[in-house]
């Protein structure tokens, strides 16, 4: 049980931001095996980006959420820019009516920002991206949401769930992106995007519980 | 790392000051730095846009011109353009007779065409889009959906861009340029990789005295690695992968594009060109029209790409038009 | 060395047997196989011709066409074309008012040259000649016949092409080719050595990290060898070599030609001339024309040229002018 | 004293093919240090290009040379097509009217040669090229001739003087060509062209002594 207030959210968004910028190089690392190497730049200049326009500023959760995906969205190509935006921008549209988010309602906004990501991707639980990350967190906040568990607990749940999400691409063939095109090649090692989808995730968690 | 740049983060925008410094009888800034727009475009024509990441000049803002495209959407490095930047170029475009966006198949582009797409519909503006897979290597033919766009899309942009020109309406051009991909088979032979200005080093190995067939522009693994060859072989292999998936065959009316992929001294890509010449003549296919050079390239990568397009009379008139921009200039 | 040939001892031969077939719109075959001329010259107009070694593509055959030279002499890869191609070059274009052979200042270059007019004399045929030297890395300024001819000569190409298609007689055009070089100056910076073909390896070094200032087209050293430095300072460097050497001032109205060495990526070329650009905006120099591209190459090479040219109402009208060849196609 | 027959001439022009071919690596090294290291190419390709002509046809001294500096010069660009093909020629020229070549007649030819030489190159003694090995050799050869010396002992003075000439090119700063470029970082090498001239000359004496 518990709630942290939308508007107190800033520092989650700021936790994210650092998430992000602190694994730039792993990611890159993780995406120059069966990717082109790009991921962290790509994530990190994002996020950057959104740290400097708004570090100074005031802003709740869902308004932080919706500034980061607008900037991904217009300013950040490739596959980074439509993917992470669509997601933080659905998560937004989901909360930004929310005074208090609580489990259920956080699980309510990651679960429209994975509806909005299968808008324009395809790609299933399997198919070794990050959809094998976010799914499963999704899941399991929303059971937690529905049991009625506690926030902390709640918090814990999903992120041991995206981590495990994150893991269980190594097995997996890539079935979307440019690692597709290595077929088995791309078996063994683990998908860059599911990768930064838990960062942000695990660092969303973290943030809200220094909020409850 | 032995290269000519700054920062570089900022490399596009400094490359896109350059060249709009250097073309502006050609092209023109628009509100969004990463949109370029032709000069003096024709009223009343349906737009042509393209877009996609930097690194292979000319492509993409070097087939921005007459009877070409009208605006082109300019992304990183090997990265696809923002939807924000295809939905202002969509815009751009637009003198309320739609746009046809013709751009490459590539996850990115995809999404973000996707995207700017759906935004232009509430926006009033009409886009339609044909995704260029001439890229035999990357995908079975069973599996075309999957291919990816390699210089074929240039011929794409030629025929859409002459369509539009001479007063086609949206679906027609969305109509000649689909016909212009759907016959249209590319495959590429890489030699050295390619190094992003931001990253220091190559992200893929090619082993010297070896060569990737079927290599794509961003490095994308081809089909098998084996020794170099002689050009002579090189054309074979590029001929045998192209004229049978088609296929192309003895009466065949086409155009033959053969472009470097960057660093490839040009005066190789004419010796590879007369072999492929040599065989397309065996088996009795007619070029109607031949273009060697740099058309869409890979930063320094050293190797080529073989195109051959099928010609029908509409194609040609369309091929044989006129056209002025950076990368293609016809008379 | 990944290169795209077969026997190298006859790579020239087969890339002019590709570069025959792919421009047979603009150029033709002539009895002697190393001389290329231009298709439909105009009747009654003084001939230009020129003539060098290959793997400078579009140097040189590229500069063969419409209101640019009429035929064009081939050397083997970085080696003067022979006496007799240049001969044969004379003859093909001498259409009874002489031909003006505007080449550039190699030794093996004025040896051929010089024994061609000799026998072009002997023939009936008037050949005179204009010698480029517009590397200013080459020689200090008040040794400038020991100057090296570079990426001046493409514009020395178009203004004698133009002057003659314009009716200009043999002295005009000489005289007006002669001022276009005297008006020129340029400098090169080199990234990387390149291979000869037959060679194998590199003959020349640049060590990663470093860069040679004032390099010629075939790795003849230069005036310093220095830490690679960022677009902008390689800009200033190259500026501060041409400007002062002219000297180009404020006010002064010029054309600037910025070229790759065969294997710089083009986007790299636009970043180098957008500052280049803004040094001489500073300078109140202004720009009438830029080209921006591969004109003059040394195989792979990495690198970039600097040339910059005077206007004077003549070689501004001469300049405008259009062409068609396949290395500069101008509407 | 002595002398050989013009018709019998064949051997000794297969023997400076041969020293070419031989040297061509050497020729290309020596050119790499200061030069664009293609001399040996260079000079490889017009003499075997001779040899795949002629080498089943009979011919004289005089005839040979002028086939081949023909071929230099109409099929060999750089600078080597016309210095050797006005080398070779003008030797044929002044030597197509003997029957037999004595030590004299020999020296009038190579005279003749630098002599042509000179019409399109401006190097003089002392510029670091092939004239300070031609020049020397004409010179000592004429002298044998004038005081009647041996054949055997004029032409091995001539491979004397050209190899002390080829070696004097070594101190030298390079005046012409593209090793001038350097100024005095030309100076402590070989220079190709006096280095191949002297390749040329001592297989043309070897192959005299053998007709004699
Ligand atoms: N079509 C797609 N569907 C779902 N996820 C995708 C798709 N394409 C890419 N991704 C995700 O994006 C990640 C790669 O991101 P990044 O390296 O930044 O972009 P790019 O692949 O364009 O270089 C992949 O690891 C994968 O998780
Ligand atoms: N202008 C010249 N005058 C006299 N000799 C020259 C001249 N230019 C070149 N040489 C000779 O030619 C040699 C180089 O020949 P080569 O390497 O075949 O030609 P290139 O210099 O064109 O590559 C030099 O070593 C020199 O002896
Ligand atoms: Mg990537
Ligand atoms: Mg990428
Ligand atoms: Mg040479
Ligand atoms: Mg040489």
């Amino acid at each position: 049980m518990g709630t942290f207030k939308n508007a107190d959210g800033k520092p989650v968004l700021l936790k994210m931001v650092k998430g992000i910028q602190d694994n730039k190089a792993y990611l890159g690392e993780v995406d120059g095996l069966i990717g082109d190497g790009d991921h962290g730049m790509n994530m990190n200049k994002g996020f950057s980006l959104f740290e400097d326009r708004f570090k100074d500023k005031e802003f709740g959760f869902a308004e932080g959420l919706n500034e980061l995906g607008t900037i991904l969205f217009s300013e950040i190509g490739g596959s980074m820019g439509p993917i992470y935006g669509n997601i933080l921008m659905g998560m937004a549209d989901a909360g930004e009516d929310f005074d208090e988010i609580g489990v259920a309602d956080l699980a309510a906004m990651l679960e429209n920002g994975l509806k909005e990501l299968q808008d324009i991707v395809e790609a299933q639980v399997g198919d070794k991206t990050l959809v094998d990350t976010l799914s499963p967190a999704v899941d399991v906040l929303k059971a937690a949401g529905e049991a009625g568990k506690d926030y902390k607990e709640a918090l814990e749940e999903m992120k041991a769930a995206a981590a495990q999400g994150r893991d269980s691409t190594k097995d997996m063939v890539a079935k979307f992106g440019r690692s597709s095109r290595l077929g088995e090649r791309s078996r063994g090692v683990l998908d860059a995007g599911a990768t930064s989808c838990c960062i942000i995730l695990t660092a969303m968690a973290d943030g809200i519980m220094e909020l409850l | 790392m032995q290269r000519i740049m700054n920062d570089p983060d900022i490399i596009v925008d400094e490359m896109l000051k350059g060249f709009l410094k250097a073309h502006s009888d050609i092209v023109e800034a628009t509100e969004n730095p990463r949109v370029v727009k032709a000069k003096d475009i024709p009223e009343g024509k349906v737009g042509v846009i393209t877009g996609g990441g930097s690194g292979h000049k000319p492509a993409f803002v070097g087939y921005c011109g007459k009877n070409l495209c009208d605006a082109v959407a300019v992304g990183e490095i090997c990265s696809s353009p923002t939807a924000q930047a295809f939905l202002d170029a969509a815009k751009v475009a637009d003198q309320g007779k739609g746009v046809a966006c013709l751009y490459g198949n590539y996850s990115g582009d995809n999404m973000n065409v996707k995207m700017a797409v759906k935004m232009a519909k509430k926006a009033g503006v009409t886009v339609k889009t044909v995704v260029a897979n001439d890229d035999v290597a990357s995908a079975p033919k069973d599996q075309r959906e999957k291919r990816r766009g390699v210089a074929g899309e240039v011929l794409m942009w030629k025929v859409g861009g002459a369509k539009a020109a001479k007063g086609g309406d949206l679906d027609e051009v969305i109509a000649a340029a689909q016909k212009a991909i759907d016959n249209t088979r590319s495959v590429g032979i890489g030699l050295t990789p390619c190094t992003l200005p931001a990253v220091g080093h190559p992200n893929f190995e090619i082993k010297d005295g070896t060569m990737e067939v079927g290599i794509g522009h961003h490095g994308e693994p081809g089909i098998e690695v084996c020794e170099l060859e002689s050009a002579e072989k090189m054309a074979k292999r590029m001929v045998d992968v192209v004229v049978p998936d088609y296929p192309f065959e003895s009466g065949d009316e086409v155009v033959v594009l053969v472009s470097g992929l960057g660093a490839t001294p040009v005066m190789e890509l004419y010796v590879l060109y007369d072999e492929i010449d040599k065989l397309l003549a065996e088996k009795g296919i007619k070029t109607h029209k031949a273009y060697v050079g740099n058309y869409f390239t890979s930063l320094e990568m050293m190797g080529a790409t073989l195109t051959i397009m099928k010609l029908d009379d509409e194609l040609k008139e369309l091929i044989d038009m006129p056209a002025n921009s950076m990368g293609l200039k016809q008379f």
